[in-house]
């Protein structure tokens, strides 16, 4: 592959040994873009924030004994609510589930277009584009900011930053808050936290993230980008040659002209680039890259740069897509003088579908059949039976039903496997009755007497089965376990 | 001297050493980095002087905050029991005969009684209630005093033999140390019992007499079918329980000497609520009677 | 920077370079260790403890062998929930005789540290034996094989003697009576067994694998885990004084 | 070479090693003889078997050798390297690799299944695990960092090893102690120190060759031709010198008798597990971290054929790293007897570690500024930049689990597991894997590996084991926590222990599938090994001797 041209500005070389211990973060000032991308930038930061700040206040009626937030956990009862999924402490298995399910995601994302997770839907990039806004609302452009960034501080400017940075830190805040409003009921929380009757952890935690947010996008930016996230590394190396990326075709922009000059050389039939060398690419870029260095790593593929040279494009006259997302091979192939091709169905790209459909089919079968009732056993384990003076054998065992719905619900329990087991439920009477109310999703844990007669003939250890029946559905569920015998 | 040559892609100057073709540049450290990693220390040192850290001649810096995890834990227990006070009170309050019907108090006196079987009881009648020669277990259904929870409730207070005024007291005669029974007449008696829980009797034994004799002289108690009397604690005899074994050697021992074995009265040791639980875990370890 | 000048010295003298890392990573052994032993307040102040019996020490010895302790701690931590499960928090007194201590580091099986006298001998064997017989749901693997295995009782008193060499304090007869110990120990009613708890005050002899004929690995490992966490009197223990 | 003048000699070394190993095999015998118990006795004769062997070796390698020993240059003046032991070293590490990963999966398997336990003393779970440790641990790791520490020590100071025969000493005598440590795991053998199990007489020789190693080494830079010593060399310095002091801290002990297998600790209890965990963490601190950031220093460089990002960067982590590292032992042991001010220092200082880890992280990431898009096409420097990923995110989580209110509830769970996994398998499996992968072409004089498209295949299925290992444990472990302190509104605890174990249940299978592909994975890659060394393009010319700095 023929490398990039290189023609950036050098940076004053740092002498080796007097230069400062540290590096000043390089600053980036950002222009504001119009076009396509930034429409869907725009419109996607609109939604994922809406949902974000948003979600907590929907409602979703699941009767009168369980909360009615849409999307909710329940720290201190240990459930998990989204819409009609309620989860209980043992079903977190699902969440394996979704860590796959997201992992192959990002994944196929990264097949089809690069990091395009990183451009458009990271929070990192969400927050840092929205306090990015902020920047420009208040201090202006690009060159202005720059401009100010220069000058010393006059009252004016004071006053801009002193604006702009508690216009961040209430946005940090709310941040915060929106979080924490998904862990308790939020209309209820919002009252609480105004008047100063949340729990103390909540607002820690509405402290906590106020400083993240405000620290990580309005301050380090990029810098998370390119020196903390493991995302950019690990996706260098999961990409192949087919995936689009943000791509300078270098085929044609180069070599780099004026406009005037170009239209002298082609004027005379002589090959001349479409880049004019205007800087806009660079001038927008979130992270401050020249994107015609090609792929690395400050590059999150957010297609600004597609914006702005799509402008300068048509204001020059030339086809726009100087800078597109391409592949490589499509470079190659037009230097060959080849059309170039799309792939999005490949090996990658079908394995990943298949692994979430296959992922996601078997969660939302196990959820769809999800039994709403279910039984736990412990044996006794001192002693481990005991001959009564008949000479029967009685093994207790603490049971512990589920009931996973939100009503009350009559459960009967039987046991079989040994001889003519009777059962008696402790704080049942009569003690023949084996009938158990369980209350709306909550546990029950009964202690259960079984006894088999004298005559009854049975193992030294013997297995039982326990089997509990929701009289009115007649839902089952079964549990096996021991009985034990002299 | 090595030359610092500027690398061409990122404009940084190397430090001019090269070891098998691997040069270095010299890029000062990314100030994030720097101000993090100080922010961590500063952090750290806040930490240490708050909480229990450097440790000194014959002591160590205790922190500012008085910390310690074995005081914490003590607190959390105590805002559990304060917690479980209230269910304490509404145990104080319930009627015995309520608690097992209402689940919540149930499991709560069952968790209390368990807890405080393991301080009290366990030592004599065995972690699991099992007991052991001389100590009842618990688990069966064959009690000497009653097995409800009312009867249960009663001995737990008072004890056996334990000195109480109110506490369950019983003597079975010594009927060979006293001179009641000759010792063949001992071994009749002790045969014919043999026999009431269906075990083999030794040869040459005159049951008829043994029966003659039981019910000549333990019948008054442990009636005439030896099916035990609960008011007075004999136990019975047709089963195949046996609190000091139910074998020759010691039903001769027992008719000889007499047995008494002692459960201290422990409404003088435990507040009412305990011994409440504790009636109620009993009863609950094998249904009761 | 002239601090990053002066690295040079180091990077081109491997010695010092050598000593200078011995010494960069000597401070924090050095701070964090050497108090463990000179601070009075490290091991508390209890009532009860007592090395282990010879068969206890034995058993001691098969919980190491088959790697029990990568399964199970014996550290149950002042946290309210352990506290509940398990009992009284651990004590450093408690383990001032392990050599080497059993804390542990994972729990895919519950906690031993306090399980003496929690279960029945029956259940341990059972369990041993087969731990799906008594326990369905249990993923421990099964010990048949220390039931078949006879205790060697003759080497005892070496390993006694080694312990007591690094500190352990068995008296001169606890170790000429390790094998009777541990013989008596692993019997029950057997007239000796005054002598056993005069020497190990709180220990108890009976057939703790159910086959009275012979003394196996089981008898052993069964009586550790009955004597686990039962010595210390917690009763006579002052929590408050032993805060640290 | 004028090589007819020389009269071959035996050297000291040669004699004086023969003689020592004959006397070795005599002691050996004798103590067999007199064993108390099987597994020394077993011990015994394997160690005579293998003294008989050196002292064959030490005189086959005699008769084989010409007159004069091999000289410190080539004829051309280069620089005469000492790789013939790197290969051994190199081919024992991909061995014991896919023997350590698949006890692995067997023993994860037993979790899911326990009767694959079948019972039997030496397949439970309580002497696999150890097994499985040290094998991937010391067994793959130790010869992934003795070989590439080897080989880089002498292409960074451009000078020939250390020694005629003690580089051999070094990597034979390593795996000797390997299978002793090994068998005798299977044979019930163990002191139960975490990560230090092997019985008294394996440490005593573990100690002899880590000596002689740190003696080939140091004695390597001793002589360099380079005025610098490369920052490789810092940390597999600070790597052998630290572990040597790690090894005598915590394994100070008396045998029950010189003749048999069983020793017991001078330290006891609290201070023990202060030992241990000084030792426990610092193996990862040193051994999977110094270790292995100095084969990322050369191989992460010399691979995207870049310069380091930041000599300064080296400079301050080495420091920080080294010394703060020390402190992190107590993180293991919060809320144990071990008294609060200890705990508090584990902590603070595991806090302040977090930015030196991740200085390493950032050098090697950094490093291959300009050199992005080889990662698109050399699938060993992708193996490369992925482990140093999951370094940087280990090394964050480490911190973090290190805080007493995370470890309150990720302690003695599978969250643990989880967390070492994804530095076992992500950093030090990956890292060692791509220093693998460049190695053997190299040593084996090679154009290149058999097949790139079959490290591919290994970095995929490796990548995608490790995603589902780690998530699995990552939920188990986060959900039992939570499920042991979960309360009733009674205020009692809701769960029992069992309960907890049967949830994991569906984690343990999944984990299970994870480690398997991680195995498939290394076993591509013993074929990819195998098949270059056998059936590999020879290289053109012999890899040119870079030209001095100066």
């Amino acid at each position: 592959m023929v490398p990039p041209p290189m023609n950036m500005p050098v940076k004053p070389p740092v002498a080796a040994l007097d230069a400062p211990l540290y590096e000043a973060a390089k600053k980036n000032y950002p222009q504001s873009v119009h076009g396509r991308f930034r429409t869907v930038k725009w419109v996607l930061m609109a939604v994922f924030l809406g949902i974000y700040y948003l979600l907590p206040f929907v409602r979703w009626d699941r009767g009168p004994n369980s909360p009615s937030q849409a999307v909710l956990v329940d720290l201190p009862n240990r459930r998990f609510y989204f819409f009609f999924i309620e989860l209980w402490p043992q079903e977190v298995y699902y969440f394996t589930g979704l860590l796959v399910i997201a992992a192959m995601v990002l994944f196929l994302m990264n097949a089809v277009a690069g990091r395009v997770w990183c451009g458009y839907a990271c929070p990192q990039t969400v927050w840092t584009d929205l306090f990015y806004a902020v920047e420009r609302w208040i201090e202006g452009d690009r060159r202005e900011r720059m401009k100010k960034a220069k000058e010393g501080l006059t009252a004016r400017r004071v006053g801009e930053l002193a604006l702009k940075h508690s216009i961040w830190l209430v946005i940090a805040w709310w941040t915060g808050g929106a979080w924490v409003l998904y862990f308790a009921d939020a209309p209820t929380l919002v009252k609480d936290l105004a008047t100063f009757q949340a729990p103390m952890v909540a607002y820690a935690a509405i402290g906590i993230l106020t400083f993240t947010t405000y620290t990580l996008a309005g301050h380090m930016r990029e810098q998370v980008c390119i020196y903390m996230c493991p995302w950019p590394r690990i996706q260098a190396a999961l990409t192949d040659e087919w995936a689009l990326n943000v791509t300078y075709r270098y085929d044609r922009g180069e070599p780099r002209t004026s406009i005037k000059k170009a239209a002298d050389l082609r004027a005379l039939g002589q090959k001349a680039g479409d880049c004019v060398d205007c800087l806009q690419c660079v001038a927008v870029c979130p992270t401050g890259v020249d994107i015609r260095h090609g792929a690395q790593l400050g590059c999150i593929q957010c297609g600004l740069c597609i914006d702005a040279c799509d402008a300068v494009m048509a204001k020059v006259g030339r086809p726009t897509g100087l800078i597109a997302y391409d592949n490589d091979v499509n470079i190659e192939r037009r230097l060959a003088g080849e059309a170039p091709i799309y792939r999005f169905v490949r090996a990658r790209t079908i394995i990943y579908t298949g692994v979430i459909a296959l992922v996601g089919a078997v969660m939302l079968y196990t959820l769809s059949t999800r039994t709403l009732i279910d039984i736990n056993v412990l044996h006794d384990r001192n002693p481990l039976f005991v001959a009564l003076s008949d000479g029967s054998i009685r093994n207790a065992y603490t049971i512990r039903f589920l009931n996973k719905r939100s009503d009350l619900r009559t459960l009967e329990l039987t046991a079989s496997g040994v001889p003519i087991p009777t059962l008696h439920v402790i704080g049942e009477e009569p003690a023949s009755r084996t009938i158990v109310a369980v209350g709306p999703d909550q546990t029950r844990e009964v202690r259960v007497l079984v006894t088999v007669p004298p005559a009854a003939r049975i193992e030294k250890s013997n297995a039982i089965t326990f089997t509990v029946r929701d009289v009115d559905s007649g839902d089952t569920a079964t549990v096996g376990d021991h009985f034990f015998g002299p | 001297m090595a030359k610092n040559e500027i690398d061409a892609v990122t404009g940084t100057a190397t430090t001019g050493h090269e070891w098998d073709g691997i040069k270095e540049l010299n890029t000062p450290l990314p100030r994030w980095w720097l101000w993090t990693f100080y922010a961590c220390c500063i952090w750290a040192a806040l930490y240490m002087v708050a909480y229990p850290a450097w440790p000194l001649v014959s002591s160590y810096t205790s922190g500012l905050l008085g910390y310690s995890s074995r005081a914490n834990v003590a607190a959390d227990m105590a805002a559990l029991q304060a917690l479980r006070g209230e269910k304490a009170a509404l145990l104080a309050k319930a009627d015995l005969a309520d608690i097992e019907k209402d689940q919540a108090l149930l499991a709560f006196a069952r968790a209390q009684g368990r807890a405080a079987f393991g301080d009290n009881c366990a030592p004599c009648h065995g972690s699991g209630a099992t007991g052991s020669k001389g100590y009842p277990n618990l688990n069966d259904d064959d009690w000497l005093w009653g097995g409800t929870l009312d009867a249960l409730h009663q001995t737990i207070q008072y004890g056996i033999r334990s000195g109480n005024a109110q506490a369950r007291e019983n003597q079975m005669p010594a009927f060979g140390k006293d001179g009641t029974l000759k010792k063949d007449e001992i071994v009749q008696v002790a045969n014919y019992v043999l026999s009431l829980s269906g075990q083999p009797t030794r040869q040459g034994v005159d049951l008829a007499a043994g029966k003659q004799l039981f019910a000549d002289n333990c019948a008054v108690c442990h009636g005439e079918d030896a099916k035990g009397n609960q008011e007075l604690g004999a136990p019975n005899l047709t089963d195949r329980i046996w609190l000091y074994g139910g074998d020759e050697a010691s039903l001769v021992e027992t008719i000889t000497n007499s047995r008494g074995g002692v459960m201290p009265a422990w409404a003088d040791r435990l507040d009412p609520v305990t011994i409440k639980a504790l009636a109620v875990y009993v009863h609950t370890l094998g249904g009761g009677r | 920077m002239s601090l990053m000048a002066k690295h040079e010295i180091l990077e081109k003298n491997s010695i010092l370079l050598l000593i200078g890392i011995l010494l960069v990573v000597s401070i924090g052994g050095l701070v964090e260790i050497a108090p463990l032993f000179y601070l009075k307040s490290t091991i508390e102040k209890v009532e009860g403890m007592r090395p282990y019996t010879p068969l206890e020490l034995a058993g001691r010895n098969v919980y190491i062998r088959e790697g029990c302790y990568t399964c199970h701690s014996q550290q149950v931590r002042p946290l309210r929930d352990e506290v509940e499960r398990y009992g009284h928090y651990s004590l450093a007194a408690e383990s001032m005789y392990d050599h080497p201590f059993q804390w542990g580091s994972k729990r895919t099986g519950p906690d031993l540290s306090r399980v003496g006298g929690k279960y029945s001998d029956e259940w341990h064997v059972a369990h041993l034996k087969n731990p799906r017989a008594v326990v369905p749901q249990s993923v421990m693997p099964g010990y048949p094989f220390l039931a078949q295995a006879d205790l060697d009782l003759k080497g005892l008193a070496a390993h006694m003697k080694a312990l007591q060499t690094v500190g352990v304090p068995y008296s001169e007869e606890q170790i000429k009576n390790a094998a009777k110990d541990a013989k008596v120990q692993a019997t029950l009613d057997d007239p000796s067994a005054a002598d056993l708890q005069g020497r190990y005050p709180k220990s108890t002899a009976r057939d703790y694998d159910g086959n009275p004929s012979r003394v196996t690995e089981m008898d052993a490992l069964v009586a550790y885990l009955q004597m686990m966490g039962t010595l210390v009197d917690l009763k006579l223990y002052n929590d408050k004084a032993n805060l640290r | 070479m004028a090589q007819s003048t020389v009269r071959k000699t035996m050297t000291f070394g040669e004699g004086g090693l023969a003689f020592v190993f004959a006397v070795t095999t005599l002691l050996c015998l004798v103590g067999a003889a007199k064993a108390q118990d099987a597994p020394f006795a077993f011990h015994a004769y394997l160690s005579a078997a293998a003294s008989v062997a050196a002292v064959f070796m030490i005189f086959r390698g005699y008769f084989n050798r010409p007159a004069e020993l091999p000289g410190q240059e080539t004829d051309d003046g280069r620089a005469n390297y000492n790789d013939a032991p790197i290969k051994f070293a190199t081919a024992a590490a991909v061995f014991w690799g896919v023997a350590g990963f698949t006890v692995g999966l067997w023993i994860a398997l037993e979790l899911a299944y326990p009767v694959l336990n079948f019972d039997l003393p030496f397949l439970n779970f309580g002497r696999l695990r150890p097994l499985h440790t040290s094998a991937v641990i010391f067994a793959f790791g130790g010869n992934v960092l003795i070989a590439s520490s080897f080989y880089v020590v002498q292409r960074t100071c451009r000078t020939r090893l250390a020694g005629h025969m003690a580089p051999w000493f070094v990597v034979l005598g390593y795996n000797f102690f390997i299978v002793i440590a090994g068998t005798g795991y299977l044979l019930g053998v163990t002191q139960s120190k975490e990560y230090a199990e092997p019985e008294w007489y394996a440490d005593l020789w573990l100690t002899i060759v880590w000596v002689v190693y740190l003696l080939v080494y140091l004695v390597t830079i001793i002589k360099r031709k380079e005025p610098h010593i490369y920052v490789a060399n810092w940390f597999y310095l600070a790597f052998i010198v630290t572990i040597a002091v790690l090894h005598l801290g915590n394994n100070p002990t008396l045998p029950v008798s010189v003749f048999g297998s069983k020793s017991y600790i001078v330290w006891s209890g609290v201070q023990d597990a202060m030992f241990q965990w000084w030792y426990g963490h610092n193996a990862v601190g040193f051994f999977l971290t110094a270790g292995f950031l100095g084969i990322m220093y050369y191989f992460v460089p010399k691979r995207a054929e870049r310069p380091v990002y930041s000599y300064r960067l080296s400079i301050v982590h080495f420091w920080a790293l080294i010394f703060l590292y020390i402190w992190a032992g107590p993180h293991h042991l919060h809320y144990t007897s071990l008294p609060d001010w200890t705990q508090t220092l584990g902590m603070t200082f595991s806090i302040m570690l977090w930015m030196p880890s991740w200085g390493g992280m950032i050098n090697g990431l950094m490093t291959l500024s300009g050199a992005w898009d080889k990662l698109r096409t050399d699938p060993v420097l992708r193996m490369l930049v992925v482990s140093v990923a999951f370094y940087g995110m280990s090394t964050f989580e480490g911190p973090m689990m290190s805080i007493k209110a995370v470890n309150s509830l990720s302690h003695y769970t599978d969250w643990t597991v989880g967390h070492v996994h994804s530095g076992a398998l992500g950093w030090v499996g990956f890292v060692s894997f791509g220093a693998v992968y460049c190695l053997v072409p190299w040593l084996w004089n090679k154009k290149q590996l058999y097949s790139l498209k079959a490290v591919n295949w290994h970095f995929w299925i490796a990548t995608i084991g490790i995603v589902l290992y780690v998530s699995a444990m990552w939920v188990s472990g986060i959900l039992q926590g939570l499920m042991w302190r979960a309360y009733t509104s009674l205020g009692f605890l809701e769960y029992s222990f069992i309960e907890t174990v049967e949830a994991m249940h569906p984690f343990y299978a999944i984990r299970a599938l994870g480690g398997a592909l991680f195995v498939i994975g290394s076993l591509i890659m013993a074929w990819n090994v195998w098949m270059t060394v056998r059936s590999g393009e020879p290289a053109p010319v012999a890899r040119p001797a870079m030209q001095p700095a100066e």
